[in-house]
């Protein structure tokens, strides 16, 4: 699977917004992100508690794939859709796309979209004027 | 597997991990390692209790410190790798490259 | 504790532990600890990775090895207790015993 | 807490039977204990997976107990009373009891009843004739 789809941005209103020039900075945005995500009214349970984590996890892909692939700044927005979170990493690179790495040896990177496409419900891309997308959507447990 | 055994494992060299292993860890994550395995141990042991996340980038460092083991004949094994720490090594495959 | 952090510990003595622990196996595990423990590591690993059972009368072994371990001033720590046998270590208190 | 309540045996059925005379049949008494408890007709659930891990836990326990305390034959009964599993252990020494373990030393013993005690619902023991019963129960998860 060496591309990504380019699919159509899931609608959602962003209810949070992180911008980055840095990848110092990813400490902080995960450490947000967990709580604006178990801030959430949400019911209790055990598999909830893996939600959050997962978020956190692909949301530090993408924003690093879009610090390394992209050009600052990198913009994280997260949102809800009925019972969806999306994550949605912008950078401005619209001419550089994610690929899934096909064939690389072992230690030589190529793991970060695989991982993400593990950890979410659905991945995708798509760009907007200058900007490019790179979304993912995880379930909010019902 | 219900008999029990026994392996001792003389001069093991043991890195410890605490916190959070993405990006910005993954130099000194691999200098690290690399420096157990040059001091030539009979395996390197790589504890995960203290490590709260990794990331693919993390992953390419021990990767790395696999790689050098595996020039240096120096076998690496991870411990306690538990929680999303776990759940990132066991699906990527990582884990069944170290331990398998 | 986000912030990583890197421990080397050279020369350490991986005892890997794998099958049930009852009273049929406290002497071996003894004899395994103590072993471990007399080769003079900078520490001794149990890696209970292989382990699907323990009882008091095995915990009693472990001890065993932990206070030998104490006299000679090498330190023994615990790895990949799971499911009932991090119970068992937990619930009686030997895991902070260990690792404390 | 030194002594174990010397209380009346719970009401119950035996529905399976072990005789013990050495410790090295433990193993098998775990395998097939194991088997008789997640061959009952029992709700699934992540939580019911501990129950047979207690149960075998206990088992080994008190069956150790009376094969290094007590006499010979060791008689291993699991029964079930309503939401209850119940597990006996009978030896053939009544004039010693079974009693917790206080002050001693790390690495001495005296561990087994205590754990006995924290992972099952309720722990005792009570003498019939020349017979001494250590029992205890767990819940049935429902
Ligand atoms: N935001 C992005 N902008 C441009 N290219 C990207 C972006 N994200 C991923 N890519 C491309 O997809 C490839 C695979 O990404 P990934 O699986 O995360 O591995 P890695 O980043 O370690 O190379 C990258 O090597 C890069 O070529
Ligand atoms: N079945 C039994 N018959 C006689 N005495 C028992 C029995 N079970 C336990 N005891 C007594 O209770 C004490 C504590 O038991 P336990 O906590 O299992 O520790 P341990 O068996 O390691 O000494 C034993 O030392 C013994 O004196």
């Amino acid at each position: 699977m060496p591309f990504l789809s380019a699919q159509s941005p899931p609608a959602m209103t962003p209810q949070h917004e992180w911008v980055l020039d840095s990848p110092v900075q990813l400490r902080s945005l995960r450490a947000s992100l967990h709580e604006a995500i178990t801030g959430q009214p949400l019911p209790a349970g055990a598999e909830l508690d893996e939600i959050p984590e997962k978020v956190v996890l692909v949301a530090t892909e993408l924003a690093t794939n879009a610090l390394r692939h992209g050009l600052p700044p990198t913009i994280v927005r997260l949102g809800r859709h009925d019972n969806v979170f999306v994550l949605d990493v912008a950078d401005h690179s619209p001419d550089v796309v994610p690929r899934y790495a096909d064939d690389r040896p072992p230690g030589a990177g190529g793991l970060g979209l695989h991982l993400a496409k593990q950890f979410a419900l659905d991945l995708g891309w798509y760009i907007e004027d200058d900007t490019k997308h790179v979304w993912a959507e995880f379930p909010v447990p019902s | 597997m219900t008999q029990p055994s026994y392996q001792i494992v003389r001069e093991a060299a043991v890195v410890r991990l605490s916190g959070d292993f993405d990006i910005n860890a993954r130099d000194e994550m691999r200098a690290a390692l690399l420096e157990a395995v040059r001091s030539a141990p009979a395996e390197v042991v790589v504890d995960f209790a203290g490590a709260a996340f990794l990331d693919s980038e993390a992953m390419g460092a021990l990767i790395e410190g696999l790689n050098a083991g595996r020039e240096a004949g120096v076998p690496l094994r991870i411990v306690n790798a538990r929680g999303i720490v776990h759940r990132v090594l066991d699906v990527s495959g990582v884990l069944e490259l170290f331990n398998g």
